[in-house]
């Protein structure tokens, strides 16, 4: 990997506002975004990016690439936390590994777009229908892991906490961020289709400026939570810091090299590695939070949001980057 | 009259109203975006935007012998999720 | 009515993010757009209409149907709260009767703009100006309903619950809607007369995509907030709920046929219908809560916003587009 | 010392304040968007855009002679609009 | 079992909080955005977004014994910057 | 000064807004901005004008007048609350003398906002590096503050009210209003340097009309909290409301004069004025209620928000561009 690469994606404004954030924290300064500012932005994003995603994939119906390019999401999403928990339960009871690996099995919509802003800036292109495998790789992750529970959970488990299957598919289809990225996936492809002048009249909101001055202001929230998130580390001890760290690196390899077999090009296939690297911090641990109590929140979340989320936007985009110069070109 | 505080997780607000409505209370206020922590988990505002959401602080105030039949209503809820239930004296003003 | 403008119309992103919501509820997904959020899309909506509206009518001041379109609606919104009073006193005491009556003579800002948004999408015209009626709806209905309270409330109403005319009119006039929207209206009128400069830099922010991006996030709040408005209807009874359907179209002919009469053009006349046709649930309900504590706060706003809003958005404004299309032409 | 819970809608909050503070309480807490029913209404946190507002849950600690002056302020406010007054033990930590 | 009811600015918050640590409280929770007027200044939501802060409502449901520790831990923030502490008798549900 | 140029400003939009919130107080309409929205606002504009300020100055490197710009603006900052202390020292004591001086050597980003816009509505030019002043205004004023709080301050004040250096400079450095006008400021610098790219996709966020729009919603939220703070201005005393007037005239004045030296021309100098004249409500009332809870905090914030910030907003800015017209020209 370029040193150069690392520091290009360190210096566009969404990565510095990310630092930005961080450092807060470090130096106990007090700014604060409150409660429900990032909700706000969080929701607009995923508005934006189910929206473009739907219109990009009516357009790119037609692609060859297309169609493997889900099947293939859909395949990682489902054998990413099947390889987790395997590894997860050398130090972890089935609660907490199950939980651990769905999140890893599913994606982080703002990490894949830190990635198309640094394709972006770098000049490389790709295609916006990438976000459809995104919004379909969340579900599938949530149905495994608590499947991986009901599978493997010891037999004492007490009658109340038995998990249904409705509920597994309510939690994984239904989670409101889950649902909101697909219904608005449908939106933009049925405008898209049916009303391109009301379609002209919302993209500047779902693509513009407007877009790229939230996303910074949402990295520089989640800069303030990644650090929060630190402290909370230590009592995860060294395995899962460490798992927080070499998982991403081989998803994101793994991903390489399926793209690779897809043909999907450097952009494309970035994004794909971007997607099997991240790890969910909305629908995941919300599912699991409901349907399994027993696992540990801070596992989960500190892991994904105080390891895997910065590594990946400050190493891990480069990284996968340099990986996927150097294997498809 | 006495009076009851319930502090559990949001996402577990609809559930434990509708118990509260099984045992016919009176009525009930909900205080939401609290946080804490309790003997098992710590809960802060920075997490609500994910959805996990924060905790909600729900006070009753009822005659005694509502409380037994909100106690049978709520208490798989409470072991299942965590969250806390006190109940102190009250007398209306 | 041709199905085929229902079918245009419920393909706009604003009209599908509403369905987004209502369907949200309905299959229980937790999708949430948190307080103060909608409050926060509200107060945008109303500012940036409000100041469009100054301008534009600064610009029709010379526009011979300006002033007769102003009357027609301050007359509308006189009367078409006794007229909801008579038929609602058929089921309900003087202080339910008065409060539903008075919604339904007011109008709804959202309503309004997802007409202008239908109107744009099929390249109809229509006068900006017509935000002036809109604005001068609200007052005169909040008037009506109270003071129809005053009349004919019985006379053994406890003498605390007395109405002072004096409040009448601060609750009608400057309740925070209808102050924001009048005051961003003479704001609009002023800067158009004296700051062309300061116009042109205000223009984009009240009209360009911004608006309409947050007009689909609205509506997506709507959506959620009329579902789950329904299961109160059940309360409220089938005659509330006939009530709800039918006096929005009675509204809505008289408006088409009043709009005949002005000459104003097909754009400006479905503008007009749906100001009749629609109902307050901003002002109209503040207003009744807080002067005439005796009707049932569920009945007013579960009829507006649970029955008349849906049915407008969804099959209001096409309907008086058709009966425009076949009256006018 | 007593302590007095006070549930009210937002909308008529200034003037259970100014009734308080005429009753002359040594101090009062307001914690705003609470949702809730009561005998009368059901509270919703999705009327809130409306201006309809939430309720406030306002804590006063005082000594109890002063709540006979409160009850007298508030008391046809809160027959007016609806709401609920509850008193309880406390002492200073 | 005692409920105390603590009530000071929430800049305050994270100093409180590590006292309450101190003390071994088994638990506690917090609601933030809380208004009102004590015997020294009036706290409003008008001046949230200056960085001043509103009030925060910390109630911690824990033995009495506790209570001892919790106030040699917290007197010297609530001397210093003001704020109030209450307690009452509670029991669990 | 010419009323002409009082009128000019005041019906710019931004203006306009101000005096609709104001209004809404004084009339007693229940017009709310619920926080956390002015938050958001601030926030916002804080980002915005940090980013914009970090991009110009890199442009502006190079020129001659930067450098005397900043000395200046950092020796009024250190200058100013002196002689505010020993004018305030005649009717208050220490605590508050010191607290209220602190404010007026610092800055109010807003009135340089609408003194922006009041340059532009004119045609008057300025350097957008203007803010790199402003940014390092606002903790040498805390500082001086302070330090004159430990100077001053009677020698019986309890042990746990020493004030330690280290607390006063991370008051002064790491405030979150500060910390992220700088950060800004910093991460615009280093955009403009690394990321032409970027900087394009984010300027017209920072810029653009959302800037303007945000400025005017803020300014009614202003308005609202100014007119709100005018009832406690009576405990405060007439000699404190004269002192809000004439010491912002009086540091305008110096403002003008210093600014003439630095041969900046009338946009900056305006500018240089206004950061001289306004008061902090931001980072100074912050850092005070930390570390001087003796000094009331109604006194300095009533004067700021309640007589300062609507002097400067609405007579302030013309008066001192008619005193650099003549002046400077
Ligand atoms: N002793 C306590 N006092 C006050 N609040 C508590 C206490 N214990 C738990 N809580 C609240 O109850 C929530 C749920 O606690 P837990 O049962 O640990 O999940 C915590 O987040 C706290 O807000
Ligand atoms: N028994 C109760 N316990 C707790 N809160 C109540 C109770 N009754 C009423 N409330 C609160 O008081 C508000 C006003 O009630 P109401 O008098 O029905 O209008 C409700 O919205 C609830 O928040
Ligand atoms: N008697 C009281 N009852 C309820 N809350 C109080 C009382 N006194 C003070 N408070 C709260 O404590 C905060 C701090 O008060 P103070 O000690 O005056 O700074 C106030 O803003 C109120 O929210
Ligand atoms: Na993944
Ligand atoms: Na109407
Ligand atoms: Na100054």
């Amino acid at each position: 990997m370029e040193t150069s690469l690392v520091l290009q994606n360190v210096l566009t404004p969404p990565v510095l506002f990310f630092f930005l954030g961080l450092i807060s924290v470090a130096v106990s300064s007090d700014l604060e975004i409150p409660a429900p500012l990032p909700k706000l932005f969080s929701l607009y994003l995923l508005l934006a990016i189910g929206f473009r995603g739907g219109f990009e994939l009516q357009g790119g119906l037609n692609n060859q690439a297309l169609f493997p390019s889900i099947v293939a999401a859909i395949a990682m999403s489902l054998a990413i936390p099947i390889i987790c928990f395997i590894i997860l339960r050398l130090k972890f009871d089935v609660f907490n590994s199950a939980a651990i690996a769905a999140a890893y099995g599913s994606i982080s919509a703002v990490t894949f777009i830190t990635a198309e802003s640094f394709l972006k800036s770098q000049g490389i292109p790709f295609d916006g229908w990438m976000v459809a495998p995104l919004a379909l790789m969340e579900s599938p992750s949530i149905i495994v892991g608590l499947g991986l529970v009901k599978l493997c959970a010891p037999k004492n488990r007490p009658n109340t906490r038995i998990i249904k299957w409705r509920r597994i598919l309510h939690e994984s289809m239904l989670n409101g961020s889950v649902y909101l990225l697909l219904g608005s996936l449908i939106i933009g492809f049925l405008t898209a289709a049916h009303n391109p002048n009301g379609l002209e009249k919302i993209k500047p909101f779902t693509e513009g400026y407007l877009f790229y001055g939230v996303e910074c202001f949402f990295l520089l929230d989640m800069g303030i939570v990644a650090a929060q998130r630190l402290p909370r580390l230590k009592q995860a001890g060294s395995f899962l810091i460490l798992f927080a760290v070499l998982i991403p690196i081989l998803n994101g390899c793994l991903g390489v090299f399926i793209a690779k077999q897809l043909l999907i090009g450097p952009g494309n296939a970035l994004l794909f590695a971007v997607l099997c690297a991240s790890a969910s911090y909305l629908a995941v641990p919300t599912a699991m939070r409901m349907t399994v109590p027993e696992a540990k929140a801070s596992y989960y979340i500190s892991t994904t949001l105080g390891v895997t989320f910065p590594f990946n936007i400050v190493f891990g985009i480069p990284l996968y980057m340099s990986l996927v110069n150097n294997v498809l070109i | 009259m006495k009076r009851l505080d319930l502090i559990i997780s949001e996402r577990e607000l609809d559930t434990i109203i509708s118990a509260l409505e099984k045992a016919e209370v009176p009525g009930y206020t909900v205080l939401k975006h609290a946080t804490g922590r309790g003997p098992q988990t710590i809960v802060s505002e920075d997490m609500e935007f994910t959805g996990l959401g924060a905790n909600a602080h729900v006070i009753v105030f009822c005659e005694g012998d509502i409380l037994e039949k909100v106690k049978n209503h709520i208490g798989s809820t409470l072991s299942y999720y965590g969250g806390v239930a006190y109940v102190s004296d009250a007398t209306e003003l």
